[in-house]
């Protein structure tokens, strides 16, 4: 495989442009925490890169609200991006399959074809799968929203959520 | 169980049985009846290592290029060969030097954990004054001064369950030794020096009742029959490469999942931190918390190989060919007169006993008896075996132990034999 | 130094290289530029090992018979060939299983001691809350995380020597920071990072003024220049078998022989007691008391065949050469736009840098570059090198890094070059 | 070379009938000490075989009064034997070569011819020096002896006893 089938433009152009990208609150005291709330900070141990991810449930409607920052490789970068362009302002349990679509595409070794109806964006990360030290790249962003989503989700009040998005008890750290 | 026609196939993958043969003049071979000591290796295990120095050496769980990426994937295949082996999963298999060093790794979690380290989630291994630790007389030095070390340390009181005349433990004993401020009972799966293999589950039960942490030595019994340490249910095990056909230089500690990720780092460094200022570190979970600096990679590579090895031939024949052998060199050794083994001096049941027998010469000393037999090409230990409380026990200093493994002959035993019984007369003239 | 044909020659040795260079299609080499991760290795050394195991394989130390002779004289040997390499004396060189646990069993001495363990010759190694350990700031975390260990376990406090913005360390600062209340200064030889090589004799006389105990982390030293360890005064070095052509698994711990006998023993077992019962031992002299349990006696033997082979290279010449292509890597990497270097820019004197280069390419995380180099045959390390903080210092989370060793020639360096020229086009497309 | 050289008639006749061979004083409390005394405890570690040699020097004359115990293989039980036979109310400077002499045969790796005349009965070891892990045993009695005599003769007003014996201070232990 080619360095272009790993590093596709779409994934150079997220990397650049980061959406979602911002100063999570979870750092700042002073801003309150919404009812629906959930963050997670988490490190790939490999690098030593970082991101945090926080997610709120919107009281109306359950929707998902989505922050992250971080620093990490182009792959990483791109990948949160993604993540949040597909997460923000969907329902749980619209996510719950391309999340785990995604997972599945990460631990193809190559050999997965992406639904890319289903993925969008995220498609263009197949050509990771080959590369079993980057995997944890592409997944690092991917973990961090799917605890902040359990713990945005432990408490609000409609089963699908939970359902969907295995929700526990919110550990808040 | 083998026949003889197998057992000189299984020899002919042991370059150094076959150098011997070759080298020794009349065709003299060496009967290497010391594999309790260390074992011989097959040459899948020398090709496996060579192999991977060939074709994939590299750091492993570092670097981002192809060839640390190959070098990481053949260490992580090794670690799930020999989970596979003892029944374990991959993150229950820990990297270390040696079983010393395994064991050493719990000892001094304990000892970490007492001085306040590993944070709240290594509170059960916090121990003070009025705790104590439960060893047998049986054990290996291995498992007996790094728990020393854990008393003198933490002020906990070291108890010794104490081995009958006929070299098995006295389970009566056990049960009055074992007491609710047990912290550790650590005890040997089968000695190195009297053979017995011991009733691991009926031990781990009892330490259970009492909610103490069970540490298993299976330097002995790993190589020789085959061990399910989650059966077991000990809590954790140690066993050593190069007593079961694998190199040097590498040993392996089990724990359980659970308890392996409570346990304090013992040795710190490169690759076991998450992230690390000047002033403090967070560490990895188990195994990679366990595993500072570059781990011995080929070493692991070869001793999947020799899991393999081990796993092909059978272990369970290779138990039964073993057992036979240790009832004809129990049988042989006792009618010769002013023998004695020390240990059981036979088979109770299937399994209980290795085809490790130490014995005793009357009137002449076992470095004598060793001197002796090496003369006639027959390579055994003498001296305490690293148990000189347990020699001290049965009233001696040292003895002579000869163990067999899947490639001893029944001829070789019969040498021993005949060998061992003209001792007294060369050394008593 | 060499010429590009001695070059040539060099790597014919080396079975990873040739066969790299046959499976690539084309005719495309391996450009292996992370010999600073883990050295390749030469046929010497694997033959060493195979030899060992193929003829006289058995547990050294312990028993009678001839094959163990021999397996104590191979492994001796190979003790006094290495403590020959780093001028040492035989009785001043431990095993250990890498240069990580050599550094944790002197920072356990010291916890060790710290509680009251091995007796009044143990005195000097006694800390409290008073005390203070100094470090520097381009220390790998396996001469880190052991000291913050020692920190937590006495009370002791922590104190780091900062480095330059050229990658030096701030010598005026040491002098403030080491006083009469310093127990340890522990600092490497050469940076994994930056390539610095240190003033050790300067540091020595400066822990000496103050009755210090000097730990030299020798792991990028020992390999690529000279080092005579007595000569430069330092109390215990650290280094590694797997850095210098030798196996993976085998470690190396240099203690002057009146401060190892002194020092507290760390993992108990095995053949380091001179006599124990169950309730206390007493230890051998170093360095057994050091080496509990089966050492990696393979590797011991192929570590002495990797210090043959460097010594009969001649480390006077390797380390020109290695100067050599380290001006040539600086220099052109210095061309580059949006490249920083990442350490001392250029040699000042002879002999203080290493032919190990870090450097940021500016908008493009390491790891990117790394797998842009790898894609082209070009295997470097990428990270933070097990020196986080250091990083940090230098406001990065990650470095590429490239480390030449002997078998580098100039091409590989020109290779390297321009496909770091191409890095910036690719990625910001 | 064979067995029968290695365990000569005479070193098997003197681990049978061993010379000296007498319970230390040094282990009872009640028996006092003589005024020129030392005693030495050594280990052979390879075995954990033990002996203790006590020397006194005779008040009267300065001459070597030699006791010893111990157990260990024939090697070990035989050299102290004969160690005690020769050097037996012997005086420190007469017994300093063959110590040097039986150190030196000991290493010579079964090249050296052994001076029978000096060492007697001791030359019976000869072949000793070509098994290294026995060479310990040979010696075990011989280091404790050194040991021993020093202590005996730091204090003897004697020089030539201190200087043949690199007599140091009086450790006793
Ligand atoms: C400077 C330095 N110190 C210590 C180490 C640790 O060596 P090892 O991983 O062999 O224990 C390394 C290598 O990673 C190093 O470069
Ligand atoms: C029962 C037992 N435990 C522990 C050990 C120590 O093993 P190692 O020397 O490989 O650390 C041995 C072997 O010597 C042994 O037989
Ligand atoms: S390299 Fe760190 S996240 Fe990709
Ligand atoms: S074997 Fe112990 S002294 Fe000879």
């Amino acid at each position: 495989m080619s360095l272009e089938q790993l590093y596709q433009q779409v994934i150079l152009d997220h990397a650049r442009q980061r959406h979602g990208n911002t100063v999570p609150i979870s750092g700042l005291p002073e801003v309150p925490r919404p009812p629906y709330f959930g963050h997670s900070h988490q490190v790939n141990p490999t690098c030593g890169d970082e991101i945090t991810v926080e997610v709120e449930r919107r009281e109306e409607d359950g929707r998902i609200v989505l922050r992250w920052d971080g620093q990490g490789c182009s792959i990483s970068m791109a990948s949160a991006s993604v993540l949040s362009e597909l997460a923000q302002e969907a329902k749980p349990d619209e996510v719950a399959p391309v999340m785990a679509g995604f997972q599945a595409l990460m631990h193809s070794r190559g050999q997965g074809a992406p639904d890319e109806e289903l993925l969008g964006d995220a498609a263009a990360f197949h050509g990771v799968s080959r590369y079993p030290a980057r995997i944890k790249c592409a997944l690092l962003a991917w973990k961090a929203f799917e605890d902040a989503l359990r713990q945005a989700s432990a408490d609000y009040p409609d089963e699908n959520g939970d359902r969907s998005t295995g929700a526990g008890r919110n550990e808040e750290d | 169980m083998f026949d003889a026609a197998e057992v000189e196939r299984i020899r002919n993958d042991f370059p150094l049985l076959g150098h011997y043969q070759e080298q020794e003049a009349g065709g003299r071979r060496l009967a290497y009846l010391d594999s309790g000591a260390t074992s011989q290796k097959p040459l899948s295990v020398l090709e496996a290592e060579q192999e991977f120095y060939e074709r994939r050496n590299a750091a492993v769980h570092r670097g981002a290029h192809q060839l640390a990426v190959e070098a990481t994937e053949a260490f992580e295949d090794a670690r799930a060969a020999v989970a596979g082996f003892v029944g374990a999963g991959e993150r229950e298999i820990v990297w270390a030097k040696n079983a010393t060093e395994a064991l050493n790794l719990v000892a001094y979690g304990f000892v970490n954990a007492s001085a306040g380290l590993g944070g709240p989630e290594a509170e059960r291994f916090r121990i003070g004054p009025g705790a104590n630790l439960v060893i047998t007389e049986m054990e290996h030095h291995a498992n007996l001064v790094p728990w020393q070390q854990v008393a003198a340390h933490t002020g906990a009181e070291l108890r010794v369950i104490p081995v009958t005349d006929a070299g098995r433990l006295d389970l009566e004993r056990a049960e009055a030794l074992v007491d609710s401020a047990t912290a550790v009972l650590a005890f040997t799966h089968a000695s190195n020096v009297l053979g017995t293999v011991n009733p691991a589950r009926r031990l781990v039960d009892l330490a259970r009742a009492h909610d103490a942490v069970t540490v298993l030595d299976a330097c002995q019994s790993v190589p020789h029959f085959g061990v399910d340490l989650p059966a077991l249910g000990v809590d954790f095990a140690a066993f050593s490469g190069h007593k079961m056909l694998g190199p040097t230089g590498i040993g392996v500690l089990y724990g359980r999942a659970e308890l392996l990720d409570a346990l304090p780092p013992f040795l710190t460094g490169g690759s076991m931190i998450t992230t690390v200022d000047y002033q403090q570190a967070s560490f990895m979970p188990a195994p990679q918390r366990f595993e500072a600096g570059t781990q011995p990679v080929a070493q692991a590579v070869g001793l999947a190989a020799a899991a393999r090895y081990l796993a092909e031939t059978g272990m369970d024949r290779i138990a039964a060919w073993e057992e036979h052998l240790a009832g004809r060199m129990l049988a042989g050794l006792q009618e010769i007169p002013g023998v004695r083994v020390i240990g059981p001096e036979e088979i109770g049941q299937p399994g209980d006993r290795l085809a490790t027998v130490a014995f005793d010469v009357e009137g002449v000393h076992a470095h004598d008896v060793g001197q002796f037999l090496d003369e006639r090409g027959i390579a055994v230990r003498v001296g305490h075996h690293c148990a000189q409380p347990l020699h001290r026990r049965f009233g001696v200093t040292a003895t002579t132990r000869a163990s067999a493994y899947l490639h001893t002959t029944e001829e070789e035993i019969d040498v021993l034999l005949g060998t061992v019984a003209e001792v007294r007369g060369f050394f008593l003239r």
